[in-house]
């Protein structure tokens, strides 16, 4: 399917990562059905490193390869260099995403800095605890 | 692999006999019908055959006939066009909320050029209420303009009782019929109407021709300005070959009918009764009865479409979601919108039209591919999760 | 009989590659390009093939290309939607007295929708100087539409002069190449143009397909309001199977336009000189030397156009008269008459247009059927017999 | 030319009646090439009857052939007879015309009329002196 790089239509087709994580350390919800897609990503840190990365995405073919593709980049990454994944660099590593579909990428990393900022949120709350 | 195509909403294949039809015409029969010579002759000969299987089709006069380049261009056509014939009497159209957006976005436009457009709701199958039309009619109303069936959810528009509306009020009444011309019988007398749009690859005739027909009398200014092809009412050197390919399928769509609306109707109603049955959470969208003939829509909860059209494909399988036409567009569909549906509903919605050439086992073999695809892509879903969550919980 | 075509400016037969191109999509590939799965993808990969292929033969990007139904399509698109992108800066647009009337009733549209319109006129060649173009732009100008080449006497525009000029002032420059492109070489670039205007079936592609081409960067309104095709800015359903000749008509002709030139100039440059000297009181019309390849058009003092070409057409040979694409116009040649030939002498024109498959031999037949047509007509005429007694008793 | 009937095409591939007489009792010329049509015809009258009938024409395929045609309805009919050769009947007898061409039996019928008037004007001066 031409619209969509084979990269993408690979990681549609075979997402990494699909699922929920019991007991998480930071959730990340983004997005809503009026806007066409939401994603929820689920994540588990330690030594300040994303030791694992899950989500659960509503939406189009972009948005399930952009999710898969995120949880990819951002699994075992130190928390400063998850936050540093850019919308672009997502749709990079994706070998590009249709002009329209663009935001699914926006989405995706605003999902997963969401969850590390409730991550750093909580702990936070933790620490003054 | 089995591929299986039910899109014909979107686009038919040509018939055989179309395709034959138009070869000479891309071979030597290649004149310009406006040139006084013999290559000229037969070029327009040709064309005014078509012309007249087109006005049988649709039982109107051949010169009432005008052709055009697609369903999209005689709804522009028709919009602005009957509009602007009339805007010394008024300024003030009507259309339904679940219009095509050539008719829609036309209205738009009008409504720059310093018109003002009411919408009318529809129900929650999709069905315009004559009396809606009738409370909105006004003084200066000069257009009225509702679909004859909607391309995304099948249903049927009570075209005739709004048309006797129009005409005692003194309105130009047109229709879209694009979806319904060819595939179910349409009399533009027997309607009342003043003017319908249809368009050609909608019932085995060629992409790149459709035609609008305006009741003699109607004044409409032309919508491309040029020459003097088609009485001077759309320029443009004729598209012979596909003219002739739209005036085969005219013929054909009326000769066969009955056994076309018979097959296509059964395959559909089983669809509507056992995909439901066999998938849970599934919609039928659209009137259960007052629809297209091979037409099965449905909203599968919980997911989104085009997800569900990537994993139909890798399937074989050729679907659609949305309308045919913006399923590339971001946005949930403004027709399942404006029948009530919510956001998250409207986005998993799915067409399946079937064509002359599907069978009861494509059907078996949709329902066999279908139920994992759709268990996958709510196995990925926030949504589903907090739905199994929250009845776990009540 | 034999059978002589001569009227490729109305419109040209298919090529053999292209009707090939074509036919796997009058088949098989029926796919529409706006759909999500493997029939859509073909059908869209094909279309992208051809924007290239169409881009390629005017030295353009890709997706600067935009599909139509026709040149007339092109042309309306362009000169509406480029003034109305822009009525905010100004609402002044000019073009020359002999363009095609797809863009001279265009102009005249938006001169209804409170547009001014300034017509530059030609000198006897049917030239435009660039210079009357210059002394017509004005601080409200925001359009200018010169053709490139036109079809009725074949005169070549100076076009990149034109253009160099609306640059410095800041105007947007459309010019309607549909007589030239695909004949005689374009590169948008190095005009420094804006827009331009081409048709498939000028260039042994299909009818029913043109193309507009609209720099990167430069804002125009859609014509055709609805869906999302083309970038959103050109709506319906895409005539895939035209769009793929178009291409490969693009294709060819960009490789063989230097025989083609070659074939045409000589079989031109020989009746241009052969027929007046054979036949008294002809005039050659349009510019000597900077004209199209394969046209050689004329005017035949004392008769008539359309009673000529009746009767070349009862010996096998189609011309044209007037504008192909007008000829059943009642009104003498707009163009002939900016030129300031006689309404008389504009009343016996004549165009013939040579193609690809035109031989010396042709000539020679034109020649030895044409003259006694002319004098049967002529002993006719009351207007030849006035002459000859002027002449006698003078 | 299916544009044209059988019958126009055969009173313009043959006009009957085609050229001027010498000496004509009256003369009736219609049109200009602005219009795109000129038409003159001659008549020769004898006993009040159009013993002959020709005419001159510049102009399209349907002004030839009405002009003919004219020619052929009028030759040996009274001068009253031929008076009231309208444009439909003209049209009539060639089995129709384009719209468009319709104009063509108005100048056919306008000329035979005024080279009647000529005729008959002639003959009142000629009365008169
Ligand atoms: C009801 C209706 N009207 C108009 C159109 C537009 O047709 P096209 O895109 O072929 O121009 C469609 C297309 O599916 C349609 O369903
Ligand atoms: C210069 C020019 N522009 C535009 C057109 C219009 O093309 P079409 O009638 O194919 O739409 C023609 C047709 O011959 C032409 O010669």
């Amino acid at each position: 399917m031409p619209v969509y790089s084979e990269k993408v239509m690979e990681h549609f087709m075979n997402p990494r990562n699909v699922g929920e994580i019991e007991n998480p350390d930071g959730v990340g919800e983004v997005g809503n059905p009026v806007c066409g897609d939401m994603m929820t990503f689920y994540i588990k840190v330690k030594d300040n490193r994303l030791e694992d990365v899950k989500f659960k995405t509503f939406g189009c073919g972009a948005a399930i390869a952009v999710s898969s593709m995120v949880s990819e980049m951002a699994k075992g990454k130190t928390l400063d260099e998850a936050m540093k994944i850019t919308p672009r660099a997502v749709a990079d590593e994706l070998k590009g995403l249709p002009k329209q579909k663009f935001h699914c990428s926006n989405l995706g990393a605003q999902a997963l800095n969401k969850a590390i900022k409730d991550y750093l949120d909580k702990k936070k709350g933790g620490g003054k605890k | 692999m089995r591929k299986v195509y039910l899109d014909n909403a979107a686009t038919t294949p040509l018939l055989p006999e179309v395709r034959e039809a138009m070869l000479p015409f891309l071979g030597e029969d290649f004149g310009n019908p406006s040139c006084l010579h013999s290559w000229g002759d037969v070029a327009r000969e040709a064309m005014e055959d078509a012309r007249n299987q087109v006005a049988q089709l649709i039982a109107a006069d051949a010169e009432e006939i005008i052709f055009t380049a697609s369903g999209t261009e005689s709804n522009n056509f028709a919009v602005k066009g009957l509009a602007l014939a009339q805007q010394n009497k008024g300024k003030h159209v009507v259309v339904s909320a679940i219009e095509h957006f050539s008719v829609l976005h036309s209205a738009k436009t009008l409504e720059k050029w310093g018109f003002e457009l009411s919408l009318i709701p529809v129900d929650k199958y999709g069905m315009v209420s004559p009396d809606d039309v009738r409370k909105n009619l006004r003084k200066d109303t000069v257009l009225v303009s509702i679909m004859h069936a909607n391309g995304e959810v099948g249903t049927i528009e009570p075209i005739k009782e709004i048309a006797k509306i129009a005409k005692e009020k003194g309105v130009v009444f047109h229709t879209d019929a694009v979806a319904v011309a060819g595939t179910a019988p349409v009399d533009v007398k027997e309607l009342g109407i003043d003017a319908l749009s249809l368009a050609g690859n909608q019932f085995y005739g060629p992409k790149g021709v459709g035609a609008l027909w305006v009741r003699k009398g109607v004044r409409i200014i032309p919508f491309l300005d040029g020459g003097v092809q088609e009485g001077g009412r759309r320029a443009g050197t004729e598209n012979v070959p596909a003219i002739v390919g739209l005036g085969k399928a005219a013929e054909l769509a009326k000769a066969n009918m009955a056994s076309r609306t018979e097959h296509l109707t059964r395959l559909r109603n089983r669809l509507l009764t056992e995909l439901p049955s066999k998938i849970k959470h599934v919609v039928v969208t659209g009137h259960p009865q007052d629809r297209l003939p091979g037409h099965a829509s449905f909203c599968v909860e919980f997911i989104e479409g085009e997800a569900m059209l990537m994993l139909l494909n890798s399937q074989g399988v050729a679907v659609t979601s949305g309308s045919a036409c913006t399923s590339r567009a971001l946005k949930a569909s403004h027709v399942l919108i404006a029948m009530g549906l919510s956001h998250a509903l409207a986005q998993g919605s799915l067409l399946f039209s079937f064509g002359l050439d599907n069978t009861s086992q494509d059907i078996d073999y949709v329902l066999e591919v279908l139920a994992p695809v759709v268990d996958r892509l709510r196995q990925m879903s926030p949504l589903y999760a907090k739905f199994t969550k929250t009845s776990k919980g009540g």
